[in-house]
């Protein structure tokens, strides 16, 4: 369903007023203080470029801190419940990584099995992605070790790829991304063989493990407890790496009141914090870090792929950068992977 | 570093402690990680430069580290003050812990909180000049600018806890957050939850921070946390004349009063 | 539009300036109604995060007092108190919240006269200075904007 | 003010975290900080669609305090109301405790899956249930005892700390009388009363008193994870196999769907793959439960 064509660089201005002209919110990675962080560009030259990869994830798009689930006021014995609306405003997500893209395949695994969550889905339907292919990388990026790449075309609708400062090629890769390109069908030329020359631009990710191998290898590992432990010594069980993940999908449902009326809200949660698995009686079946640090990996490697058939890292390497103590999931990994051997 | 490799080498074949808490090359190059050195190779992998900044006397607190035996810390001024600001809460025992303060490439061995006290009253007290600077800048925006600025920080916080987790002084069992009997703090990351938290988690170090920035270096969106801690030290100085972890005297900032402090807006 | 009635909220000692404030009412001294009061034991156990949740929950000023130094029933909560308001103001101001808003006072058991004198300077400042409108407003309270319905 | 709606009835609801309203009908304190409520659906069309099988649970909410899961404690063979039992522990629980009859509280479920009742039929049924896990095997008693004929044998062993503690005493005076039920209910040494006359003794030395056979039998053990650790090797002595033996277990739950994320055992969700397991399946679970 693919088709190639060039995007001119410069035109980007052009296509982006059309998206608005459209109705949809565009959000791309725009610098702010000396962050790079997901917003709306008021213009195309404030996205930002030269980065490896925006220290928060974009999951908040689909998947926000709180979502408000209901709200209710009491009424004598009775409660009067209200739901938010289901809608979601259509959004174009302009400039994410092909790791980013392919994490929102984990999400709807998640959220769209047994159960399907309906927020999720409407907001799924009314998100367009489109993911530039990486030229760079650094020692955290670990995409190529879990089924992605620098120039996967995979969760995206259209893939652009920098052939050089001028000039994308862009992939349009499904209903959503031909959509998109229709909005402004004049900046979109013929590739011409342009494609060829995709594969010289992008980053190279060295392969640390083989996800597939390894998932079927990590079950045997669950009870070395002296391997959980070395590992997790430093970790300090905070949820850094859990909310700056994108494929991370844990949630906690919390009521807020005030007197006779309040909501109830979805918030994120960590499996690193104590109280994610705390018995009312005191019991807690993952009481130690190193139980914690443990049901992370499995959870992602193992559990996730076994039971969703997807992988449940996209191997953006946020968590290591982000982590306090330099927790380095792909290191990590990499390590328990060569104990298989 | 080989001052640091060859101290921790002859603490640990001389049984003297059993594990030396230190930092190692981590992921990049300017990145550096907490290690546990427990033989004489470990030690070799001990380095300390300027990117070590997560103040290690976190790790004293925690079972998997204490049930190793006796520790040695390496760290600077700042995890010295922590352990006598440990100390002064009863949360460690003298001579349980040994410090190796760096400064200049040079390896001090501290064995008793009274070296401890006596290293730290030959350094410079109170807030870097720089700190000062930044938090007299932030001080001196007018009251609208200044909820600008907050308001709007605070509202970025995602409520990870990593500041919590990094602080060596947020040891507390079960956090105010963790309360749900009544929610003081809420659970969800809004305005109003994130504005308590900080709040609260300031207040809570009011008078017994140390200042050894963990906090800010650990939040993934940069707050600037730490601003809190520091005006409220600056405040406990200039207010009660009182420092976190200078002396093992039992007393900090609200820990004590004297019936004549002096203030200016109670009516 | 109707002039605009400050809602303040008063964090009293039970001790001290809960029985003045009662002896303003017995001695028939009247005073602004805006306020509402706390009782809670002792200035020491005034939590500084009962004056975030006032303001959180709609409260346009806070009113936070006890006993003078030296008379309080449990001997040193308010001298602790004390200084954590000094340190608690200094932060709230470092933040930006308007501490315009919030008055620490002592008032005995017998200065009737002073708590309504106190609440009516309280009620007359806070009047000038307006809602309260920038503080967030804690969820799910009545501060909270109106629901997208399904 | 917003005008508020009520909720869009059920069938337009595609916010599965949406409660159900239930009015609690009536409400029975059976032992200290522990409460039974019998609730029934607000909604009559919710009423009438509503159908559980033994074994699964729902959240219970109280709104403005949280959700909290409990199994639903009452039979299948039971129309028009749900039951519940809960010991008064944390938040949710606590308002839960303050609700009166005639309250609405608020209902998610059924989840999880079940007991399979329909396969044991011709076989022997020993229940054995300590303290507040009484409730998920009471549901699976009652199924059984409304179908008396299609099961022979029925054995409860029952045992609490005290004998204040012992939940739905009425019915176990009922099973006590009947004919066709074989009762042993017993507290821990030192909880019973000068009127007891049951046993007294710790749950797994009672059934190594009783001795169940395990031909032919289906055991349903649920209790404090120091009682199952006890009573397991005891029933392995008596010859009763793994597959033999169910249990429920309890893990902290929040969705109740298997999104939450909290409640996995090994690779398992204890809200989707159970509450319900067999030994055998709990045997090749990691010990993360």
């Amino acid at each position: 369903m693919s088709e190639s064509s060039i995007l001119q660089r410069a035109s980007l201005g052009a296509w982006l007023e059309a998206m608005g002209r459209a109705g949809q919110r565009v959000l791309a990675p725009v610098r702010e203080a000396d962050r790079v962080v997901f917003a709306t560009p008021s213009a195309p030259d404030q996205i930002a470029t030269g980065f490896v990869q925006t220290p928060a994830s974009a999951k908040a798009v689909v998947f926000p801190p709180y979502d408000e689930m209901l709200r209710f006021r009491a009424n004598g014995e009775d409660v009067h419940v209200e739901e938010p609306s289901i809608a979601a405003e259509p959004t174009v997500l302009f400039g994410v990584r092909p790791c980013d893209a392919a994490s929102f395949a984990t999400l709807r695994a998640v959220f769209t099995w047994d159960s399907p969550d309906a927020w999720f889905e409407a907001r799924m339907a009314s998100l367009t992605v489109i993911s530039v292919s990486c030229t760079q990388c650094d020692e955290y990026c670990f995409c190529t070790s879990v089924g992605g790449g620098p120039g996967s075309t995979q969760g995206s609708d259209i893939l652009l790829t920098p052939l050089d400062d001028r000039r994308w090629l862009a992939e349009v890769l499904t209903e959503k991304g031909q959509a998109a390109a229709a909005l402004a069908p004049q900046l979109f030329a013929p590739a011409n063989g342009e494609a060829a020359n995709k594969e010289k631009v992008l980053a190279h990710v060295p392969v640390r493990f083989e996800a597939k191998e390894f998932a079927q290898w990590l079950p045997s590992l669950f009870d070395r407890t002296d391997v959980w432990k070395e590992q997790s010594l430093r970790c300090l069980g905070c949820g850094a790496c859990a909310f700056v993940c994108p494929t991370c999908s844990c949630f906690d449902i919390q009521d807020e009141r005030v007197r006779d009326q309040g909501t109830r809200l979805r918030c994120w949660d960590s499996c690193g914090f104590r109280l994610f698995t705390l018995h009312a009686s005191g019991h807690n079946p993952r009481h130690v870090q190193s139980e914690r640090w443990r049901q992370r990996v499995m959870h992602k490697f193992s559990y996730q792929p076994e039971r969703l058939g997807v992988t449940g890292c996209v191997g953006c390497g946020r968590c290591s950068r982000a982590c306090p103590v330099d927790m380095n999931l792909g290191e990590h990994v990499r390590m328990l992977s060569e104990m298989s051997v | 570093m080989e001052l640091l490799r060859d101290k921790a080498k002859s603490l640990l074949t001389g049984g003297a402690v059993q594990v030396v808490i230190g930092y190692a090359a981590g992921s990049a190059t300017d990145r550096f990680r907490p290690h546990f050195a427990r033989s004489a190779d470990d030690a070799d992998r001990l380095i300390f430069g300027e990117g070590c900044r997560q103040n290690l006397a976190v790790y004293l607190l925690k079972p998997e580290v204490r049930a190793m035996g006796k520790a040695a810390v390496v760290g600077g001024p700042t995890t010295l003050r922590t352990l006598l600001q440990y100390a002064v809460e009863n949360q460690i025992a003298d001579g349980l812990v040994v410090a190796l303060a760096l400064e200049d490439g040079r390896v001090e061995e501290l064995t008793s909180f009274a070296a401890v006290e006596e290293y730290l009253a030959q350094r410079p007290h109170g807030l870097s000049d720089g700190d000062r600077a930044e938090l007299e800048q932030h001080a001196a925006r007018s009251q609208k600018d200044r909820w600008a600025y907050w308001s709007a920080e605070l509202a970025r916080c995602i409520r990870c806890y990593a500041c919590r987790a990094a602080c060596p002084l947020c040891y507390c069992e079960q956090c105010i957050t963790e309360n749900n009997q009544p929610q003081w703090v809420p659970v969800a990351s809004d305005a109003f939850g994130n504005l308590e938290w900080n709040v609260v988690r300031a207040m809570h170090l009011a008078g017994r921070c140390v200042n050894c920035g963990s906090c800010a270096a650990a939040c993934p969106e940069n707050i600037r946390i730490d601003l809190l801690n520091q005006v409220l030290a600056q405040e406990a100085m200039t207010q009660f004349g009182a420092e976190a972890g200078y002396s093992v005297r039992k007393e900090y900032a609200l820990s004590v009063f004297k019936p004549d402090d002096k203030e200016t807006f109670i009516r | 539009m109707a002039e605009f009635e400050p809602k303040i909220i008063a964090f009293v000692c039970n001790w001290c300036t809960y029985a003045g404030a009662d002896l303003t009412g017995t001695s028939r001294i009247h005073y602004a109604p805006n306020v509402r009061v706390v009782r809670l034991p002792c200035t020491g156990r005034i939590d500084f995060m009962l004056i975030l949740q006032a303001f959180g929950q709609g409260a346009d000023g806070v009113i936070v007092s006890g006993c003078h130094p030296g008379d309080c029933h449990y001997t040193a909560g308010n001298f602790h108190a004390r200084r954590r308001w000094m340190l608690f103001r200094r932060l709230l101001d470092f933040v930006g919240i308007d501490v315009r808003r919030v008055t620490f006072s002592w008032v005995s058991a017998a200065e009737g006269a002073k708590w309504a004198e106190l609440v009516n300077s309280v009620v007359a400042d806070v009047r000038t200075l307006g809602p309260y409108e920038e503080f967030p407003q804690r969820l799910g309270g009545p501060g909270q904007k109106p629901l997208e319905v399904a | 003010m917003t005008t508020f709606a009520t909720a869009p009835s059920a069938s337009q609801r595609r916010n599965l975290y949406t409660p159900h309203k239930m009015r609690i009908v009536k409400a029975t304190d059976e032992a200290p900080a522990v409460r039974t409520f019998q609730l029934q659906f607000v909604d009559a069309e919710v009423a009438a669609r509503f159908s559980f099988q033994a074994g699964q649970f729902g959240e219970y909410s109280v709104y403005g305090e949280g959700e909290s899961t409990f199994c639903i404690a009452s039979s299948p063979t039971r129309k028009g109301y749900i039951e519940c039992t809960f010991r008064q522990a944390g938040r949710v629980t606590s308002a839960l405790a303050d609700r009166q009859e005639g309250d609405i509280i608020g209902f998610r479920g059924p989840y999880g899956n079940t007991f399979p009742v329909e396969h044991w039929e011709g076989k022997k049924i020993l229940f054995i249930a300590g303290g507040i896990a009484l409730p998920p095997v009471r549901c699976v008693i009652w199924n059984v005892l409304d179908l008396r004929d299609r099961y022979q044998d029925v054995s409860i062993i029952y045992g609490a700390r005290t004998v204040a503690d012992l939940v739905y005493k009425h019915e176990l005076a009922d099973w006590d009388q009947r004919s066709d039920v074989n009762l042993w209910v017993t507290v821990d040494p030192g909880g019973q009363t000068p009127e007891w006359t049951g046993k007294v003794g710790f749950v797994p030395a009672i059934v190594e008193e009783v001795k169940p056979r395990p031909a032919d039998t289906i055991a349903v053990l649920c209790g404090p994870p120091i009682m199952i650790k006890l009573t397991l090797p005891v029933l392995a002595k008596l010859g009763f196999a793994p597959e033999q033996i169910y249990t429920t277990l309890e893990n902290r739950m929040k969705c109740g769907v298997g999104k939450c994320g909290r409640c996995n055992v090994g690779k398992l969700f204890v809200c989707k793959d159970g509450p319900v397991f067999t030994l055998a399946q709990l045997n090749e679970l990691p010990p993360e439960y």
